[in-house]
């Protein structure tokens, strides 16, 4: 058997194995009239990790033998095609966000209220790790609790000018028609890459700008606005 | 395999079943004409995909075509099989018992004198022919796509170790309709679209209210005018006015005035600060 | 970025999946300032495929996309790293796979129609576990039985790249033609010795062959033996 046979049968092996194999391991494959010198086992392994050296390959040596693995430098690549799925937050959690967006400032205890069921810590700590929400005061009431405010972040994020942009109570009520115009290009991940690339220049300024004045000027092209969002 | 046996497989074999052992015993022969060894017969009839197989069988054993079926003597050794397995009690499939009609009907239109005006009449093997052959094909076929080079029995995928994949935990995606829905989902489980909560409320005073409240939120005293912003024009000025009536009407912050006309202070309500520490620095404004 | 980069990348890439990847999938992993062509990427593979055609390895277009695997021809050192033997299919199983795929979309009783006997619920629940069948509609007809139909893994499976790449199907002949042949002495010689050639079970023969033998010898050594019958 020539050396470039050994050596594509050794790089087989390992590319099928999906596992270190060992010198023995290896050997035990060939059949009695094929098998080659131990040396030329190693020969044809230097030959392979030669071979791999300019690569996205390499062939090392570990505790249980030899293996081939992509390089660490491929990592970028490599993991980008493995990345998982985004989680997802709870309804509980889009309900709270909600509910701070719109009866800002408000309790733990007041959404708690609107909703019915009780809001976990872990949902009003992640809403502040995000940078969504925070603590705007506390209301003056025993156990002063803390009253929750949105941030700018979470207008950046959502792409809003300011909380007016978001549809009214009224136009709320009404949203199954704004939705059923949003739902067409919707699904959920092209979406949210938008909102990042809009977002980046929606809001270049941190200065406490005439909010107010675009507010009332958004106002009158709601639905103009909320469409390039979609 | 070996040399001495010639590419000719046999038609019934039968992969996950070894019907080479009866009994512990290897039969080493397919039966030349019908006997088979009793033992052996169950085993062999199970090798058979039905009675379509079986006829197959029975035909390419003779050499012969399957257009060109002597359907006499079909019949007869395809009724010699059923008959055995009937007397080994073996339950008959439906489908053996049907061929073995169907076969009967057309040597009986066989055997009958045909009236040479008639010679249009379909020959009565016809639809036996055809579905022999139909069958055929698509036994052809499953032995073609058996042939077919298949991952893990011929090729093999690679498995190579990818490199340690750094965790970068993205936070969750967040549209707006969903946002939105979820919203509406809310206020309409705490009925808050009746009419007392639809009003027009500007949002922006909710937010201004938070503001508002963020920025006394240290407890310490805010001059009332730094409120209010020339720059936002009239709006904002009515937004923050707004804000901050809101604010007193729910009772979370305070207005304080140590004497008439001098300037107003806001506080958090509750806050600790009293009207001795408004500092005189913000006073002067 | 450079083409031999783009080919490491790419390489890596399939390398790592183990399963095929199609040129979307490679492409969605390059950041946005390094994306390459899609030529570029065909070049790549291209380039890759030169690379493997000494080797043991060979990189191949299936139905779901490109996909880097070890050759057939290593089958015999590679099978013999596992003591596991892959599976086999009995005969009724192919016939029902072969119907299923030439005559898609088909439902079981069209298919225990051709066969001549009833399909086992077995095995239309092992097609499916495989994922090599799916349920893709349902006739409209009484009952409303299910029509089947192969996958992209069956595809990717068999190592097609569409359904175009199966074998023909035999051909019918009609009994007309036929008889005309049988009156001219063109004997029905030749049809058996075609199925010899492609080690068809016909069993034209009358003589005493080692028929069990052969069987025996299949059992052993599954992988090895079926390849050379084919």
């Amino acid at each position: 058997m020539s050396e470039q046979r050994i050596k594509h049968i050794v790089e087989a092996l390992l590319m099928a194995a999906g596992k270190p194999l060992s010198l023995d391991q290896l050997l035990a494959v060939f059949g009695d009239g094929e098998k080659p010198e131990r040396d030329e086992l190693r020969a044809a392994l230097a030959e392979l990790q030669q071979d791999y050296a300019e690569r996205g390959l390499e062939l090392i040596e570990v505790a249980s033998g030899y293996r081939i693995q992509v390089r660490q430098d491929m990592e970028p690549w490599v993991s980008r095609l493995t990345e998982d799925k985004p989680a997802r937050y709870s309804r509980a959690l889009l309900e709270t966000l909600a509910l701070v967006a719109y009866r800002q400032p408000i309790t733990r205890g007041e959404i708690e209220d609107i909703r019915g069921v009780s809001v976990s810590t872990s949902i009003m700590k992640t809403l502040q790790e995000r940078e969504w929400v925070r603590i705007v005061g506390h209301r003056d009431v025993p156990g002063r609790p803390a009253m929750y405010g949105t941030t700018k972040q979470f207008l950046d994020y959502f792409n809003l000018k300011g909380l007016d942009d978001l549809p009214t109570l009224m136009e709320l009520r009404d949203i199954d028609t704004i939705n059923a115009e949003l739902e067409l290009g919707l699904p959920g991940e092209a979406m949210p890459g938008e909102h990042l690339e809009s977002g980046e220049g929606a809001e270049p300024d941190d200065t406490d700008e005439p909010r107010v004045v675009q507010v009332a000027v958004d106002t009158s092209e709601a639905g103009g606005n909320s469409e390039t969002l979609h | 395999m070996t040399d001495t046996a010639p590419p000719t497989e046999p038609a019934p074999q039968q992969t996950e079943m070894p019907f080479a052992y009866v009994q512990g015993e290897a039969v080493t022969t397919l039966p030349k004409d019908l006997y088979i060894p009793p033992d052996a017969l169950e085993v062999f009839l199970e090798a058979f995909e039905g009675p379509l197989d079986l006829l197959l069988y029975l035909i390419k054993r003779q050499n012969l075509d399957i257009l060109d079926i002597p359907i006499a003597e079909i019949t007869r050794q395809y009724m010699e099989y059923i008959d055995l397995m009937k007397e080994l009690r073996l339950e008959l499939a439906a489908e053996y018992l049907v061929m073995a009609a169907m076969l009967a009907e057309i040597k009986s239109r066989m055997l009958l004198p045909r009236p040479v005006e008639a010679e249009d009449e379909e020959d009565p093997r016809a639809e036996l022919i055809r579905r022999l052959q139909e069958y055929e094909r698509f036994k052809q076929a499953a032995e073609d796509i058996d042939g077919i080079p298949r991952m893990e029995r011929d090729t093999f995928p690679v498995n190579v170790e990818a490199p340690e994949k750094q965790v970068i935990a993205k936070p969750p995606e967040v549209s707006l309709q969903e946002l939105l829905i979820a919203a509406k989902e809310a206020m309409t489980r705490a009925e808050m679209f009746s009419h007392h909560h639809v009003q027009m409320e500007p949002l922006s005073v909710r937010e201004r209210m938070s503001l508002v409240l963020s920025r006394v939120g240290s407890g310490e005293f805010t001059s009332f005018t730094e409120l209010f912003k020339t720059e936002e024009g009239r709006m904002g000025v009515v937004v923050a006015l707004l804000a901050v009536l809101e604010l007193i009407k729910e009772s979370l912050i305070e207005l304080v005035q140590s004497e008439p006309f001098a300037p107003i202070y806001i506080k958090a309500a509750g806050s600790a600060a009293t009207i001795e520490e408004v500092p005189q620095a913000a006073g002067q404004s």
